[in-house]
């Protein structure tokens, strides 16, 4: 596996040269990770596009890290000519969600930016598009926030059908018909 | 046949006749059940010989289709959809969805109950239902035409202010309009 | 003198409209100033939802994702677990994915042959094309159970082995629907009415195309060749032998000539797959799904779907259940900056008819 | 292109070559009933079949399917390994994916060709398959087999020494799962908690296996030590009840619980790190007394579990180590001596006092631990071997099997010669068999019914016969044959016996006539069964406790007829086993606790 992997070492290596304090990572066939700062962000995926013909945008994507209060952006690009998908991710601080607005380099982030700023709540200075995309008269948190609970969300908004109070949790049956007691620090491992 | 109380008149008797012979639905795909009307429609199923064909616009159309999962936005435009429908009108609601929420029974986005906010005749079975199944709804809601007893666009018109309660309570920030249908 | 401009809600409620979705138009006259899309009419937050789901419980959601074509977002998705988890696929579980996939393009290619002349009122060619779609739901029902709906590819394989003699059905399918497309050619092609609708109309250049992420029949339709299948390959499709429509032109005229020589490439290689089908195991099986983890990491996996490059951003944390994932349909670029710029400048009445030939599905833009 | 295009005109013209053919369009009459033969329809449940493991509610994503008890008129078993409830789907959530087909432990849950339902009353859509739609049985169409099944049927195999180099020695037979092997095993367990039930301990197993497959084996380590402080023990040599209601053993091989418990203990080796991963929490000392007779499984599971609810536990033992049976009547190829030491000096360092070498009666009256204390527990177990009831079992080579595996336990050696005959067919006669077999010997087991009879484990059987052990069933010995000094064996004669099977009851051996046959043996092993030895309760006591059929009396909280005695083990339960002993003394220590804490 790791001798089929001279491309990506190639474009790893080539941004590694081209920016200082960044992280690049040849992960498997067609795959190319480079970690970078929130301010690199911008003038690698210029170079990317200008210098080594990442011409195509394929993807951009939040992904919330709740634990280490993070959000963390993805930009995910294609090259036409050596066909390599290179992802430039970045970390950015949760409390205050900002990144650089760069439609202007693909005119699609505009969508992707506007999905990400009613999702996550991520702002993007001097970013123009409509402020409403997916939601309509939404006034909880945003909704893709692993902190937002949809169920709970469900619960108080919702109706649901009734006549299936009856059921019962197979395990709570069992235990209760012999008599055993199942300790609370064990329960995190029982049946959901 | 004249002593029992629900017979209906000669009149009523052929009023229901034409109308469940020609229900004109409302081409809205508000889901994904729109996936199997064309299938309905075409030349397999030919769903026309029952006399269910589309109608572009809400004022010429009897038959509301929910076709599956409506979400929130979509609902204020169902709702404003179906108040502009004239009666007689009826609503089929299509799949698990309709019926108890379906698998987006824990979305924050979808409804889970329909009949809570407006009033649904027939329910079809199914995830998404296959156009048999479709077929037997519109048979189905043909026979409760015939017998007099698709009345949901009376019970909305009764309970109004209930269904407006509910509807209120998913849709914010929305000047619900009064139709005098 | 100037025309007065007006505002024009199209949708969602719209008989021409592909699907639940919105476009506000400035019109003068009857000519486009200006188009803005509404989208968020079919949002049902699968990717919330997946958050709640185990990952063998996601591979049953994503179908659901874009329903002309369910089968490119299950492949997408297994193709990126098995990126992570490195996961082998047997080889006949790659033709059959394949397989299935080329059916999937087949019946989603007749959809499109309904829509693209249903909006020019050509309606003879939808009754003929959607009518002949079911003898390919006919074979989806055969092989995995379900019309729409399939739940077929899962991360390792394909759920179930091929029915007994359903080679031959296949086949027999295959050249029934060969013979029925030349009719089909015939009634929408060959019409003057098509062509004259069709032609210049809807333009997307060479250069914009690339600039703006077009991809799939679109971007073929400005010349440039690029296909997902051609480039990355992936399941079985290295070992096939077939040919990119490309044609020049950018407009309705050149995707519809596409979409025209892509589906008889589809029914060769239905045939190819059939025909080279090897024996063998045909799913790389899961540990029980309620214990199943995938090591941490993160993946692109894409395919190639009827529309365009359809792809999957999955994210594991190490758990049993996904960290994030995130769908990259092609209508996602194609149906809201795209079409509000390609709409400047075309008529009303081509509104609906540009809008099939881009493959805009709004459940895939939401999701 | 001109104005006027005559072949565009023209060409569509071609619709009509359609004109006068038979359409495809279906007749409304035949319409939906002709689905493929996988169709996804509605559910059908067998409900016989269907053990209600809840499985298929589990996987499902949308909430759809409930566990529910149905009405008596189904007749829905209550038995051990059976939930007594089955599920019931909500048309209004399923999306028929049916994972909760291919997730079916049993396979009695499939889906049918039955798929049109229309209804203008939304409750209607609430179905219990197998109860609303018993017609289904003959539409089933997606079905789970074991070859489509999302279920791992097979066990992670359990690598084992070689049986020529296990006659060898006395090492460990069973070498035990490494970390790879124990996680793929433990993610093999669908966490229905069938097992619990069965278990007479009640150990919570899903809930350690969860915890291994998760890999947190010290958590797992911290719930098996919630009701078992022997669990290195049973790990190794437990009966395993479990196993046989595995909802995977219904179709497959049981998860290897047994083999998953042994690894979760192997993560501490020392009795120091023990106490580190368990870290338990000792109450505060409460100043009663409990004597406990002893140190077997029950005694030591009471003295554990009391020690550390603050009461002042001291044990009394006859011998020089702590286990009892375990210690001395299981081979230490199946469990190690240091394995045993280790558990038992945890124990100690809890703060349970043990007296070694104390036998009650003889060092100790049984009237001072009594009056000392303010409870007695007694665990004696059945160490008196029972008699063949054969001429010639008095003569010298002739010895019961629990005193010869005590004698190699405790290092003395016994010289068994060369031809060795083992009499009977549970596992004591089995490890009788595999130890005489470890010295050299050739073994032959004489049972009087089948193999399939035998009440050993099926995996000692296969072991012993591994190891050349010649199996002779229905076969009863009639008498012990000396030689010319009169003093030892030189053979022995048995009878064969053809199986009778008799109304209501199992087959019994009838012997036939005339099929006396004779073999010559240096040894012969009698192993069929043992009794509690009652000597030490003097004529005082021994009218307070009542002892029945060899058995003392208790109630269902291990209390004896005196209210401050309780009782556990194989004195007292007819399932002989480390586990029902364990349970006995988890119980008695409640009710102990309950009876002291009352006054």
């Amino acid at each position: 596996m790791e001798t089929s992997l001279i491309k990506e070492e190639l474009l790893a290596q080539q941004l590694q040269n081209a920016f200082e304090n960044i992280v690049t990572e040849a992960v498997r066939k067609d795959t190319v990770f480079a970690y970078a700062s929130k301010e690199q962000v911008s003038s690698i995926l210029l170079y990317a596009k200008e210098k080594l013909g990442y011409k195509s945008l394929a993807h951009m994507s939040c992904i919330d890290w709740l634990e280490s209060d993070e959000f963390e952006l993805v930009y995910i690009i294609w090259s036409p000519e050596t066909k390599l998908n290179l992802f430039v991710k970045t970390r950015i601080d949760r409390q205050n969600p900002e990144m650089e607005n760069m439609d202007m380099i693909w005119r699609q982030l505009n969508t992707y930016q506007r999905e990400i700023r009613e999702m996550f709540g991520v702002e993007f200075p001097g970013f123009v598009g409509e402020k409403e995309f997916i939601l309509e008269d939404w006034e909880d948190a945003p909704p893709m926030r692993r902190d937002f609970d949809t169920l709970e969300y469900v619960n108080d908004t919702f109706f649901e059908r009734e006549g299936r109070e009856d059921k019962q949790d197979v395990r709570e049956r069992i235990a209760k018909r012999s008599g055993e007691e199942i300790p609370d620090f064990a329960k995190k491992y029982s049946r959901e | 046949m004249y002593n029992d109380k629900n017979a209906q008149t000669i009149v009523e008797y052929i009023q229901n006749f034409t109308r469940k012979n020609s229900l004109f639905m409302l081409a809205y795909g508000t889901g994904c059940g729109a996936i199997e009307l064309p299938a309905t429609l075409t030349s397999r199923y030919d769903a026309e010989r029952l006399g269910v064909r589309g109608a572009a616009t809400p004022r010429q159309a009897d038959l509301l289709l929910i076709t599956g999962y409506l979400s929130t936005k979509t609902l204020k435009r169902v709702i404003r959809v179906y108040e502009q429908m004239q009666d007689p009108k009826y609503v089929i609601g299509f799949g698990s969805c309709t019926i108890n929420g379906g698998m987006y029974w824990d979305s924050y986005n979808t409804i889970k109950l329909l009949d809570k906010y407006i009033p649904v005749d027939v329910y079809i079975n199914g995830c998404m239902p296959r156009p048999e199944s479709v077929i037997a709804g519109f048979k189905e809601l043909q026979s409760l035409i015939a017998a007099g007893k698709a009345d949901g666009a009376a019970k909305y018109k009764e309970n109004l202010e209930w269904y407006r309660e509910n509807q209120k309570k998913v849709l914010k920030n929305w000047p619900l309009v009064e139709y005098n249908w | 003198m100037r025309e007065k401009s007006t505002t024009l809600y199209l949708g969602p409620q719209h008989p021409g409209i592909t699907g639940n979705m919105m476009v506000k138009l400035q019109l003068e006259g009857d000519t486009i100033v200006k188009a803005t899309t509404h989208v968020g009419y079919l949002h049902r937050a699968f990717e919330k939802l997946i958050e709640r789901r185990n990952w063998m419980q996601t591979t049953t959601i994503l179908c659901r994702f874009c329903v002309p074509e369910p089968d490119p977002p299950e492949a997408a998705f297994a193709l990126a677990v098995e990126q992570i988890e490195g996961r082998e696929v047997p080889e006949r579980g790659k033709y059959l994915r394949s397989l299935v996939l080329e059916l999937a393009r087949l019946q989603s290619f007749m959809l499109w042959y309904a829509g693209q002349s249903g909006s020019t009122g050509l309606y003879t060619v939808g009754q003929w094309s959607v009518g002949d779609r079911n003898y390919v739901l006919d074979l989806f029902e055969e092989l995995t159970g379900g019309r729409i709906y399939h739940m077929y590819i899962w991360p390792g394989g394909v759920r179930r082995d091929i029915p007994e003699g359903f080679e031959d059905k296949v086949l027999r399918t295959m050249d029934y629907i060969e013979k029925r497309i030349d009719d089909y050619d015939r009634m929408m092609f060959d019409s003057a009415i098509f062509q004259k609708r069709a032609q210049g109309v809807g333009i997307i250049t060479k250069e914009k195309a690339m600039e703006w992420g077009v991809v799939g029949a679109p971007l073929r339709g400005c010349g440039i060749g690029h296909d997902v299948r051609k480039d990355n390959p992936y399941d079985a499709y290295d070992k096939l032998d077939f040919e990119m429509g490309i044609f020049e032109g950018g407009d309705v005229w050149a995707r519809a000539r596409v979409r025209q020589f892509e589906i008889r490439q589809t029914i060769s290689m239905i045939r190819q797959l059939i025909q080279n089908l090897p024996s063998g195991d045909y799913l790389n099986k899961m540990p029980n799904p309620m214990k199943w983890t995938i090591p941490a990491g993160s993946a692109y996996g894409k395919v190639e779907s009827v529309r365009g490059e359809f792809g999957f951003h999955v994210v594991s944390d190490g758990s049993d259940k996904p960290r994030r994932v995130h769908a990259r349909g092609p209508a996602y670029v194609h149906g809201v900056s795209l079409l509000e710029d390609v709409l400047i400048g075309q008529n009303l009445a081509d509104v609906s008819f540009i809008m099939n030939s881009l493959g805009v599905c709004p459940p895939e833009i939401e999701r | 292109m001109s104005f006027f295009d005559l072949k565009g005109i023209v060409r569509p013209l071609i619709g009509l070559s359609q004109f006068g053919k038979n359409p495809h369009t279906k007749r409304l009459d035949v319409l939906g009933k002709d689905t493929a033969d996988r169709y996804r329809g509605f559910h059908y449940n067998d409900l016989e079949a269907c053990i209600g493991c809840g499985n298929c509610s589990t996987i499902c994503m949308n909430g759809a399917i409930d566990m529910v008890e149905l009405a008596a008129e189904f007749n829905i078993s209550q038995a051990k390994g059976n939930s007594g409830l089955r599920p019931r789907v909500d048309y209004g959530r399923c999306c028929w994916c049916a994972l909760c087909v291919d997730v079916c432990p049993t396979g009695s849950l499939n889906l049918t060709k039955e798929y049109n339902y229309v209804s203008p009353d939304p409750n209607t859509f609430l179905w219990t398959p197998g109860v609303d739609n018993p017609y289904g049985k003959d539409q089933l169409s997606f079905v789970s087999t074991k070859e489509t099944s999302l279920m791992t049927f097979d066990r992670v195999p359990m690598r084992e020494l070689d049986g020529t180099e296990r006659v060898k020695s006395f090492a460990e037979v069973v070498l035990g799962y490494n970390e790879e092997e124990a996680r793929a095993e433990a993610s093999r367990c669908i966490s229905c908690g069938l097992c619990t039930e069965v278990c007479p301990d009640h150990m919570h197993i899903p809930e350690y296996i969860n915890a291994i497959a998760r890999g947190n084996d010290q958590d797992a380590l911290r719930i098996i030590y919630d009701n078992n402080p022997l669990p290195e023990m049973c790990g190794k040599v437990c009966t395993r009840r479990c196993e046989d209601v595995c909802a995977i053993a219904v179709r497959g091989e049981a998860v290897a619980i047994r083999w998953l418990k042994r690894y979760a203990t192997e993560q501490a080796q020392t009795a120091d790190l023990i106490q580190e991963i368990v870290n338990p929490e000792i109450k505060e000392a409460n100043g009663y007394k409990v004597g406990i007779i002893g140190a077997g499984p029950s005694g030591l599971t009471a003295a554990y579990y009391l020690a550390l609810r603050g009461f002042d536990v001291t044990v009394f033992e006859a011998k020089q180590f702590a286990g009892g049976m375990t210690m001395y009547g299981i081979p230490k190829y199946r469990l190690p001596m240091d394995s045993l030491n280790k558990q038992v000096s945890y124990l100690q360092k809890i703060g349970v006092k043990i007296k070694f070498n104390t036998r009650v009666g003889k060092e100790i009256s049984f009237d001072e631990i009594y009056k000392n204390h303010d409870a007695v527990f007694i665990g004696i177990g059945f160490e008196k071997p029972w008699k063949l009831g054969i001429p010639g079992e008095d003569l010298e080579n002739a010895i019961p099997a629990v005193e010869y595996l005590r004698m190699i336990n405790d290092g003395e050696s016994y010289d068994v010669g060369k031809k060795v005959v083992v009499i009977g067919g549970g596992n004591v006669a089995i490890d009788g068999a595999r130890v005489a077999a470890r010295h050299d010997a050739d073994v032959t087991i004489l049972y009087r019914r089948r193999v399939e009879d035998m009440p050993a484990d099926w995996e000692e059987i296969e072991g012993a016969e591994d190891e050349h052990v010649h199996i002779h069933p229905q076969a009863i010995p009639i008498r012990i044959i000396a030689d010319k000094s009169g003093k030892k064996v030189k053979a022995i004669e048995y009878l064969e016996a053809e199986m009778i099977a008799e109304e209501g009851g199992r087959p019994r051996p009838v012997p036939i006539e005339g099929s006396e046959t004779i073999m010559e043996v240096d040894t012969v092993i009698g192993a069929i069964g043992q009794e509690a030895d009652y000597s030490f309760l003097t004529e005082e006591y021994a009218d307070k406790i009542e002892v029945n059929r060899g058995r003392i009396v208790t109630n269902a909280q291990q209390q004896t007829s005196d209210a401050k005695v309780f009782a556990g083990g194989d004195a007292v339960n007819k399932t002989a086993d480390a586990i029902s002993a364990i349970a006995d003394g988890f119980r008695a220590v409640k009710s102990i606790e309950a009876f002291l804490m009352k006054k």
